[in-house]
């Protein structure tokens, strides 16, 4: 009855109307930092990427899903360090 | 029930990063917004690892330790002028990810969540596959013309926009094999054909534009994030990846309207802009230009009472935010009113000029938005324009056929000296040529912005030692 | 594998954010209306109403079924309509 | 496939919505949002109809035309004044509504969905019906109050929060009941325990308290409809239910920021003010209580030039607006400069005074807010105060130990002359004594405030006539 398709483009949808009420509210002064912010959340592929990496399954795809997570966590260690370098600027 | 466990785990992960996202809505709180939303990470990965079936556990070390160092050492080094790029390339690496994971679906790294057809299982998989293949290679070119790897100047084949067109049909006419056959190489090949795409979109952008490019690249990051949500079913994903991207169409939104741009069109690759020769058949340049030098900009600044500092992206270039600190610093303890007038897109990327007056340590206070400048500017002795050239340009505000028209200005032509540093009398990203520096009130000081401001500032306090 | 109450849970609370989002940028000026408006929305239970009053099940569920349709249809249409009423006085 | 059909349509009604709310944040297109959040309900009943299995088509027609004509009609006939009440009775209708959906299925009415364990879908009936029970019962008394059909004072038994405990607590353990037997005869205890816990949380409320109250009742409508969601299965339940709930709570929240409450205190039920004696320790009030009549009212008008109207709770009440609105049209066909000084709190509801200037055809341009006020008033040579009070309480300002302290005031201490127009020195909501009536600079023009005014403009007009 519960069909996962369905339920997926329902969540899509709320999140994006959520996204974009939350990010309109953020300042110019703030928007680089937003950027490279939001940015490091894209970051959040690796969780896929881990599973791919781990699942033990066929060994092609145990290569793809550890290259995922390495590029995956460059994007998310690198995105959220960056950005808080940038943050600290602000905060005198 | 494990299931149940981990969706509400992505759950309050993706609460985290919203509430991340709010709180930097203020400089106050916004480095404790970062934290909470890597903290949301923290949360994601850790309830990845202890839930899911995963029996490897040495790839995952191995990868995430390459990944941690190579990312940590890459953000500890980088310089602040190259953030830019390096937003950029971080973003390309999210877009990978999430094409591999997706093709190795197709090796079997997944089984096909119940209920889901297969059909619209893999074309997930084809969809998440383009669009994470066009932001990598895309995003790498962005990074190459930036950090001048290749060059920065626009590049275009002859018919540039229908090859795309081309590319991208067959890309989605690959997809449609892919859903039917389920054959793995059609996945590979999808990936070349957007690759190509990739760089063929982002490679006749000049390195001016390019930070549009990579707010919406960034917003491509997030929706491939969010297909292979739904590659693997994953709500997580799919929350996070529409997030982000909806964080970056803004962006990209905000970018457009202050450039006075179609967003529709910078969607299409249509970002540089085509100059016209009749665009400027109405300008008419009248006046003489004088030049002035450090030893008179000296003299000026001292008898002046209150001074603006109009930057734009020329101090970004020559990194003079440190050199303009060290004469703020001077003046002001002198006893003169300083403030920094700030257009929303002066430099190439929206706050880009409020990054760098933080790094430099510029009170904030000090700070005037466009709106607070206009209303300073008429009585104001000296406007300081450094490296600006568009968001000062009169025509914007006088003349309907520019493509700046319409933008406001910082109307320095209303101060009662204005002195304009950059290297020549070339145009600025519009290629629109720029009256003020014809103005009776105007001087040029060229050279490179720090080394000028260096110099007046070593002027000043010989000056006045005397 | 998907989980109704989970996903009811996570729909429930991204939607607790987007309205949450939406409605603080409503002005003062507007908050009578919202709140008429706002109760008109809450209505909506007229759709579970329909499907008891409809489903042909025990006679009992028929009797709640049309009752409640009774009420929520009150709420629906004199909750549009007073809200109406009430942001024509605005347009001026 | 129908399934989800319906679940598509449902998250569109929800999208429209969301965009029916957001155009409320402007008066242009609030009319058109309105309309587009109907759309998005008729779309939802519609689809509803369409596709699920229904099968007697009977009993809906009669319940549909029952209640489109009653609320048409009551929504047609009720007066703008009355405008709470009418909110909460409607509030109420959706809360029960929800209650006896839930009851429904306990008869068979809904099958259980595949995948919901049967003690999560009894306790969500369980808790439908304590939130709709709770809400119809609460709002009732609400209306009743409002309209006068019970006693408006606060009415309350001995040890009253530890009953209204002492209810909740039943309520939940018969939900644990229901949820392990099963028994539809709990449904109705429950029912019957939370009409008397709505009763009691509503019964000690003052009719002064009652809009933060019906907001309340507001939210606790949306959270019925998201929990009868949970109970069906329906997503669109609870999209629609949740943002009802937020929506109600910041509204709450709003009202109890400005009243200088906590909005815990609202949640469990504290909400009419304990006055302490020690709370007026600190106030002294100097000065003579000075009367003043309409006809000299007149000649102070006619000799002022700015004249600022600061109407409250008792504009309201005497239904003064049309009276305001003519002797505003009086006034400034005088060439006088008249402006209205609204309070975001002044009234009964957000909005309040609003809506009540709107339907009198006020024009929107001479509205001011607190602020612009504030920096009007001491150009101001009238301030006239229609039956307000504690938005314009100077106690507010300058002292720390009453229930308003801290609330932004309109400072019309601060006009040349203040002119109040109430019926006795009876304080306002708060309970707060007034020292303002006995300042030198200001007048009391005691009565109903309607009729006052009607004599001011009256004899106005004479006066200008000889
Ligand atoms: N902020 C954003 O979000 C964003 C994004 C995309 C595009 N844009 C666009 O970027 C423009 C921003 O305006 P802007 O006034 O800041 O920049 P601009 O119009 O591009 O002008 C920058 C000026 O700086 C000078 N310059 C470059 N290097 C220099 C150096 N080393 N020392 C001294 N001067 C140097 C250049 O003149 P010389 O070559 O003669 O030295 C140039 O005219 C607007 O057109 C805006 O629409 C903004
Ligand atoms: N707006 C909201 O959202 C909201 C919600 C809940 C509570 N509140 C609270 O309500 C208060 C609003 O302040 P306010 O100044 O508007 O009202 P107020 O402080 O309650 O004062 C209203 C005054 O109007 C007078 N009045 C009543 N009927 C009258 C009539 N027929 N003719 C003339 N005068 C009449 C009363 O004095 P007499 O009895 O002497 O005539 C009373 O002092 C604040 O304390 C606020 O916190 C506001």
């Amino acid at each position: 009855m519960v069909d996962p398709v369905t339920v997926g483009i329902i969540i899509f949808v709320l999140a994006l109307i959520s996204g974009f009420e939350v990010i309109t509210k953020v300042p110019p002064l703030l928007h680089t930092p937003l950027m490279s912010g939001s940015n490091a959340i894209s970051g959040i592929t690796l969780v896929g990427s881990l599973v791919a990496a781990g699942a033990g399954e066929q060994r092609v795809a145990e290569i793809l899903g550890t290259l995922a997570v390495v590029f995956a966590s460059v994007n998310v260690f690198g995105g959220y360090l960056v950005t808080d370098r940038m943050l600290r600027m602000f905060r005198k | 029930m494990r299931e149940s466990l981990i969706d509400i785990a992505y759950l309050v992960s993706a609460v985290l990063f919203i509430f991340g996202l709010k709180l930097l809505s203020s400089p106050k709180t916004a480095v404790r917004g970062n934290l909470i939303s890597a903290f949301g990470m923290l949360l994601a990965v850790v309830a990845t690892l202890f839930v899911k079936d995963i029996v490897h556990f040495r790839n995952i070390a191995i990868g995430l330790i390459i990944g941690a160092v190579a990312g940590g050492a890459w953000a500890y080094l980088v310089k602040m002028t190259q953030m830019p790029q390096t937003v950029a390339i971080f973003n390309g690496f999210g877009g990978i990810a999430s094409a591999l994971v997706a093709i190795s679906t197709l090796y079997g790294a997944f089984k096909i969540p119940e209920g889901v057809p297969l059909e619209w299982n893999r074309a997930a998989v084809g969809l998440s596959i383009i669009v994470g293949s066009v932001t990598f290679f895309g995003s790498f070119i962005a990074f190459a013309k930036l950090q001048e790897i290749i060059k920065g100047d626009p590049i275009s084949l002859p018919l540039h926009k229908l090859w795309n067109l081309v590319l991208l049909i067959s890309a989605l006419v690959l997809t449609g094999f892919l859903v039917s056959s389920g054959n793995v190489n059609f996945a590979w090949i999808i990936f070349g054909v957007s690759a190509v795409l990739g760089v063929m979109l982002v490679i006749p952008i000049g390195g001016a534009d390019m930070p549009v490019a990579i707010s919406l690249l960034n917003a491509y990051s997030g929706l491939a994030a969010a297909i292979s949500g739904f590659v693997l079913n994953n709500y997580g994903l799919i929350i996070t990846g529409s997030l982000v991207g909806s964080s970056g169409f803004i962006l990209t939104k905000i970018m457009a309207d202050a450039m006075n741009r179609k967003f529709v069109d910078i969607l299409i690759g249509n970002v540089t802009i085509q100059m016209t020769e009749e665009a400027f058949a109405g300008v008419q340049i009248k006046g003489r230009v004088k030049k002035t030098d450090p030893q008179e900009v000296a003299i000026l600044l001292d008898s002046a009472n209150t001074i603006a500092f109009v930057p734009g992206y020329g101090m970004a270039v020559s990194q003079a935010q440190f050199a303009v600190k060290e004469l703020f610093n001077l003046l002001t303890k002198d006893g003169k009113e300083v403030y920094f007038a700030i257009h929303p897109v002066a430099g190439r990327m929206p706050g880009h000029m409020n990054v760098l007056l933080a790094e430099a340590d510029i009170p904030y206070d000090k700070i005037k938005t466009l709106e607070e400048s206009n209303s300073l500017i008429s009585e104001t002795d000296i406007a300081f324009v450094i490296g600006a050239n568009d968001v000062v340009n009169p025509l914007a505000r006088d003349s309907k056929d520019t493509p700046i028209s319409g933008m406001p200005i910082i109307e320095v032509d209303r101060a009662k000296t204005v002195i304009v540093l950059k290297r020549s009398m070339r145009a600025g990203f519009s290629g629109v040529p720029n009256p003020l520096f014809y103005l009776d009130n105007s001087y040029m000081l060229f050279g490179d912005a720090k080394q000028s401001i260096q110099e007046v500032a070593k002027e000043f306090k010989e000056y006045r030692k005397l």
